[in-house]
C-alpha cells in the first residue's frame, strides 16, 4: 500500500473533481435549455390559443414520414413495369421509390447530393 | 498537493486562452450556423467549421505535429491526405461517378461556355496580385472561381496551404450563394428577349458514347495538360466507374462510402488548418471580397459568351445557359432555369444549362492544371 | 497595380488560352461522335425501312435500359405513385428499377461478384 | 535436395513452436468461443481474438516490424492507427452518431450520475498502485471502469500500450458481463421502495437543442479540460452528422462503413500486440481482478449518488438509474430497466436510465482526459 | 511573354510524348475494351487499365515518387499499399467474406482436387526458369496458375515487383477466358461415360461446423506453413465475419465498401506500375503465354485425378469437377456445370464443382506460402 | 533448360507436397467433422423418434429463416403502429423489420449496436 501516497491521492481528487465540475456545468447549461424549451412551448400554446385553432397538428412533422408509399403504390409500379417489359412481375424489383424534391431543403444541396439526382432525372 | 492542483488548473484551456481563440471558436459557430441553418454546402461546411472548432481549443493539441517520438493529434494525420494531393482527386472521383456527361456530349459546343465562366479565376488571379498577394496566392485565390472545392483545395494545397481554410470557405460558402450571386449579373447582361429563347430538345445521348466520353477526355486533356491528370483523370475515372456498366460495385463505393470519408477527413483537417494567426488577418478579408468578384465575373464570362453565342446562331441559343459554366453543380444550372423561367414560363432550360456546367468542372480543373504548372 | 506586370498577363492567356483551346478541341471531337451517332441512327433505321417495319425503336437503347425499361415505362410507373399517392408526377423521382435477373450479363463477374450470388441461391 | 527439405520443415511452425505460443492460440480460441456463442462484445471479441491468434503462430510474422528494407507484417501497419491514436477517436465519432442524448437533455440532472459512476475509475488506479503498477499501468486498469472501449484504448495505447490487449479484453468481456456484474450490487445498495420508484415522463427534446448539444459540450469540456478534446471533438462531431440534419451522407457512413473498417482493423491489430512475453504474466491476472472492481465499484458510485438524489428529491429519483452511469452503452440502461421491474413490473425506467448511461460516455472521456493530461 | 508560351508548350504532354508511351496508351485502351465490351473481369481490369493510362500520360506525374520535399503522385501512394502487402490481405479478407465453404465441408475429398489443380502453377514455374526468368520472376509467373488475383499479386509484389502488372494482367484475363480455355482440355481428358456420371446430393453442413472450418483451417495451415499466415488468416477472418452469426456488420463492410475501396487503390496502383521499359518487353509476352499453360496445367491436373478418384470411388466422382480446383471462383465451376450437362442434361455439377473450387483458394494460398518462404 | 536444376525440383516437390499434405490433412479433419455431425443428426432422429413425433421438421433451420415476416406481420405491424401513433398507415413506411432479439444474442450487442436501436425507437 506504499505506493498510494498523495500523488495518487490528487489524481482521484483532481479527477473526480474536474469530472463532476464539467458534467455541474454541464448540467446547470442543460437547465437553462429546459426553461429557454418551456418558455418556447408556452408561447406557442398561447399562439395558437389566440387564434382560436385546436392545437391537433404536431408542431414538427417527423423527418422520414415523407415517403408515403403505400403497398397498393408498390404493386402498382410493378404492374405498370411489367405491362410495359413484358415480364413477369416477379421478375422486377424496384430499389427504391423516393420522393424526388426534399422541399427547399434542397436547394444548397452541394455537387455531391445533386448532380446525381438532376442525372437520374434524365435516364 | 496545492501544486499539482494549480499546475492542472494552469493546464485547462480557459487559462491558456487568448482573445484570438475565442474569436476562432466564435467563427467556427458562425460556420456551423451558415452550414446548418442556412445550409451553405453543408456536408463540406460542417466538418470544416468543426475542424476550425477543435483545432482552435487552447492546448486541445488535435492538429499538433508528431515530435520527439510523441505522436501527433489526429487531424495533423488526417491532414496528410490533403499535403500530399490525396483526397481531392478521390473525392473528385466520387464527383465523376455522379456526374451524368449526358448533357454535354449531346450539345457539345456548351464546352465553349464552360471556358468562358473560367474569365473569374484569372480576373481574380490579377486582381489579387494587384492587391499585393504573391504568384502562389493569387492563383489560389483566382481559383474560387472556378466554383469547385476539390480543384481549389488541390491547388491551394499545392501553391499556398496557409490560404487554406479561408479559401475553401469561402468557395464552398460561394457555390452556396450562387442563387444569390448570379441572378442580377444575368438579368444585367441580357434582354428579356434573350432570356426568353426555348431551345431544342437534346439529341439521345448512346451508351457507347458515354464511355468513350471519359476516356477520350483524359487522354486529350492529359496530353495537352499534364498537370491536370490527377484532377481529370480521377474525375474521369469515377465516371468511366458510373458508365462502363460493369464496376457497378465501385461505382457505388466512390460515389458513397469513400466520398463520404474522405469528405469527413478533408474537412475536418482543412478547418484545423485555420490557426487565428493565419486566418485572422486582412488576407481572409481580402479573398472573401476577391472570391466574390471571381464568381460574379465567371457568371458575367458564361453570359457574355452566351450572347456571342445567341447572335451567332440566329437566337437559337439562350445567353442564360452561360452561367451554369461556372459549375458549382447543379446549383448553377438551376439558377439558369429559374431565371428563364421567369422571362418565360415555358422555358425548360435545366438539361441545356447542365451541359455548361459540368463543362466548366473540366474547365477549372484545366484551369488549375495550368495555374499548377507555371507556378507549382 | 505595379504588380501586374507580364508574366501575369502570361499566366492570364497561357491560363485562358490553354481552356479554350482543350475545350475547343473536345468539342470538335464530339461534334464527330454526333455524326457518327447520326450516321448509326440513319442505317439502323433505313436496316428498319427495309425490312418493312416501323422505325418506332430509337437508335440505341439508354444505358440502363438494358435492363429493358423505356421512358413509356417510367412514365407509367410515375403515373401510377402519382395517383396513388396524391402527389404530382414532379415530386416523385423513381431511383432505380432493376430487372431482378441478370440473365447472361453477369457471365464473367469476378470472383467477390459471384461468390456470394452462389452463396445466397443456395443458402 | 534432402537439406532443403529439412530446413523447409524446420521453417514450419510446427517445429518453431514453444508451448506459450500453444497457450496463446488456446487463450484465442477460449476468447472467440466467447465472442461468437457467449456474444460477449463480438463485434470487437471476434477481430481481437483473431489478430491474436495470427500473431501467435510461431513465424507467421503478421506483427513483424519493417527492417533492412523488408516490409512488416500487415498487422504492423494497421497497428499505426492505434499508435497514433487515430483508430479511437473515428470510432468515438461513429459511436456519436450512433448516440441519441435526447434524454440526457431531457433529463440532465443524469449528469450528476454519470459522474459518480467513474468512481471505479480511480478505485481500481488506487488499488493497482497499491499492487505495484506503475502510475501510468494503474491509470490503464482504472479506465477499465470507464466501460467504454475507445477511451480505454485510446488512453492505454498513449500511456502504457504493452497493457493494451489485456485491458481491451478486460473492458470489452465486462461490459457484456454488465448484465451479471451489476444486479447484485444493485440490490445490495438499495431498499425494495427505492427500487419501486415510477419516474415522470420525459419532455421532448427540440431539433434546435440536440444541434447546439453536441457543440455546447465539446466548447465547454474542451475549455475545461485540452486533454478530452481527441475523443469527445469526434464523439461530438459524430453527434452533430446525426442531429444537424443536413449532413445524412456522413453520419449514415460515419456510423456504418467508417466506424466497421476501423473495427475491423482496431480489434485485429490490438489482438495483435498480445505476444505471450506480454500477456501471460501475473499482471493479467491482476488487470482482470482490477478490471471487475472497477465495474463494481462505478456501478456502486452511481447508485450511491442515486440513493442521494432519491432523498433529496424527495423519492421520485429511481436510484437504479444510477448504476447506468458507468455506461456501456445501451447495456447498463437495460440493467436498470431489467431490476426496476423486478420490483416493480409497470416500472419503465429504460429512457430515464439512457439519461446517466450516454452521460457516463462523456464522463470517462473526460476522466480519461485527466488522467491522459496528468501521467500523459 | 512569348519565351513562357514556347516554354508553356514544352511542357505539354504532346512534345514530350515518346512512341513507347504512345503504345502503352494504346495497350490501357485495348484492355479498357477487354474489361468493358468483353467483361473480362472487369473489377480490375478496368482500374488496372486506367492506372495503365494516368500513369503514362508524359509528364502526368501520377506515379513520381515524393523528392526534395514535394509530394508524390497520388498512386505513387495508393502504391505504397500494394508494396507493404496491405492491400491483397484485405481484399481477401473480403472474397472470404463472400466465400460460402459449406460445399467444401460437405465433400472435404474436394480438397484433394484443389490440390492436385495446383500443378499448373509449378509446371509455369519450370518452364519460367527453362525460359531464363529467375528463380523469384518464376515463381511469380507460376502463381498466375493459382487463378487468384489477390494470391497472386501479394507474390509477385513481394518477390518481383517489376513483373506486377504484366502478371496480374495476365492472371484476371485468363481468369476471364477460363470458359474458353478449360472446356477442350476437359473434354480431351474425359470419356464421355466419365462426364455423364452425376453425383450424390452434398449433405446439409451445420452453423457448428462452418464456424469452426475457418479457425481450424487458420490454425493448420498457419502451423504447417507460416507464410501463409496473412493470405489465409485474412481470409478466413473474413469468412468467420460471414459465418459466425454476431458480426454482421462487419461481415457486411468486408464484403463491399472495403473491399471495393481497396480494389480501386490496388487496381489503379497495379496499373501504374505498367511503365514502358517495364511493360513493353518480351518477358510480357512469355508472361501472357506461360500464364495459358499455368491454366491449363491446372485444368489437366484436377481433371486427371478427378479420373483417378472416378476409378477409385468406383464411377461415383464425375472427374469434371476437378478442372474448378484451379480457383477462379466461380467461373471454372460454372464450367464444370456446363460441360458436365452438355455430355447429360440431367447432370447438375455446379455445387458440388464449389468445394474443388473453393479448395483451389486455400491450395494456391498455400502454394504461394511455399514460394514465398523458399524464396522471398 | 540447363536452368532447371535441383533446386527447381525441390520447390516443385515441396510446393505440391506441401499443398498436398496440407489439404489432406484438412481432408480428414472435415471427415471427422461429417462423422460427428452424422452422429448428433442420428442421436436427434432418435430422439424425434422415441418422442413418437414424425420427423419432418429439417434437423437445423437455415440461418437467414430465421426473419420469418410474411406479409400478415408487415400488415399487422403497420396497423399497430397506425393505431399506435394516430396516424394514417400509408403515412407509415416500415424500412426493415428484424427480429429485435436473436435469443440471447441482442443482450451482448456492443455499444454500436444497441445504441442506434434505442434511439430510433425514440424518435
Ligand atoms: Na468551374
Ligand atoms: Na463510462
Ligand atoms: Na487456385
Amino acid at each position: 500500500m506504499s505506493n498510494i501516497g498523495l500523488y495518487e491521492w490528487t489524481v482521484v481528487l483532481i479527477g473526480m473533481g474536474t469530472v463532476f465540475i464539467t458534467l455541474i456545468g454541464l448540467w446547470w447549461i442543460l437547465e437553462g435549455f429546459s426553461v429557454v424549451a418551456g418558455r418556447l412551448a408556452r408561447k406557442k400554446a398561447e399562439a395558437v390559443r389566440s387564434a382560436d385553432l385546436p392545437p391537433s397538428a404536431p408542431a414538427q412533422a417527423p423527418v422520414r414520414a415523407s415517403a408515403g408509399v403505400t403497398p397498393e403504390v408498390v404493386a402498382a409500379i410493378t404492374a405498370a413495369v411489367a405491362a410495359a417489359t413484358g415480364r413477369g412481375p416477379s421478375e422486377i424489383r424496384i430499389a427504391r421509390i423516393s420522393p424526388s424534391s426534399p422541399g427547399l431543403a434542397g436547394l444548397n444541396t452541394p455537387v455531391w447530393g445533386y448532380a446525381n439526382r438532376l442525372a437520374a432525372g434524365r435516364r | 498537493m496545492l501544486d499539482s492542483i494549480l499546475e492542472f488548473i494552469q493546464s485547462t484551456g480557459f487559462v491558456a486562452m487568448k482573445w484570438t481563440d475565442l474569436i476562432m471558436i466564435t467563427v467556427s459557430c458562425v460556420l456551423l450556423y451558415l452550414g446548418i441553418v442556412k445550409k451553405f454546402e453543408p456536408l463540406l461546411l460542417v466538418p470544416i467549421a468543426f475542424g476550425m472548432l477543435l483545432a482552435n481549443i487552447p492546448l486541445g493539441g488535435i492538429m499538433d505535429p508528431a515530435k520527439d517520438g510523441q505522436p501527433g493529434g489526429l487531424l495533423y494525420y488526417l491532414y496528410y491526405g490533403i499535403k500530399f494531393g490525396i483526397y481531392p482527386p478521390l473525392i473528385f472521383m466520387g464527383v465523376g461517378a455522379m456526374t451524368d456527361f449526358g448533357p454535354l456530349i449531346a450539345n457539345p459546343k456548351s464546352l465553349l461556355l464552360g471556358a468562358a465562366a473560367q474569365l473569374g479565376i484569372f480576373v481574380a488571379f490579377l486582381l489579387a496580385r494587384a492587391l499585393g498577394f504573391d504568384l502562389q496566392g493569387a492563383a489560389s485565390i483566382g481559383i474560387i472561381g472556378g466554383a469547385d472545392g476539390p480543384t481549389a483545395i488541390f491547388l491551394t494545397s499545392k501553391l499556398k496551404p496557409e490560404l487554406l481554410p479561408a479559401i475553401a470557405i469561402a468557395a464552398y460558402s460561394y457555390m452556396a450563394l450562387v442563387p444569390i450571386i448570379q441572378p442580377p449579373i444575368m438579368n444585367a447582361l441580357t434582354t428579356k428577349k434573350e432570356r426568353m429563347v426555348v431551345m431544342d430538345q437534346l439529341r439521345e445521348v448512346s451508351k457507347a458514347e458515354k464511355i468513350i466520353f471519359p476516356i477520350m477526355v483524359t487522354i486529350l486533356c492529359g496530353l495537352l495538360l499534364p498537370a491536370a491528370v490527377p484532377l481529370l483523370g480521377a474525375l474521369m475515372l469515377g465516371n468511366l466507374f458510373r458508365e462502363c456498366g460493369v464496376t457497378e460495385r465501385l461505382n457505388n463505393t466512390a460515389q458513397n462510402a469513400l466520398i463520404n470519408i474522405l469528405t469527413i477527413f478533408l474537412g475536418t483537417a482543412v478547418g484545423a488548418t485555420a490557426s487565428a494567426d493565419k486566418f485572422l488577418t486582412v488576407q481572409t478579408l481580402s479573398i472573401v471580397g476577391l472570391g466574390l468578384l471571381a464568381f460574379a465575373f465567371g457568371t458575367a464570362g458564361g453570359v457574355l459568351l452566351g450572347k456571342l453565342m445567341y447572335m451567332l446562331s440566329g437566337g437559337k441559343i439562350n445567353p442564360l445557359i452561360g452561367s451554369a459554366g461556372v459549375s458549382a453543380v447543379p446549383m448553377a444550372a438551376r439558377v439558369s432555369q429559374v431565371v428563364g423561367q421567369k422571362a418565360n414560363p415555358s422555358n425548360f432550360l435545366l438539361m441545356h444549362a447542365m451541359g455548361p456546367n459540368v463543362a466548366g468542372v473540366i474547365g477549372s480543373a484545366i484551369a488549375a492544371g495550368v495555374l499548377l504548372s507555371m507556378l507549382g
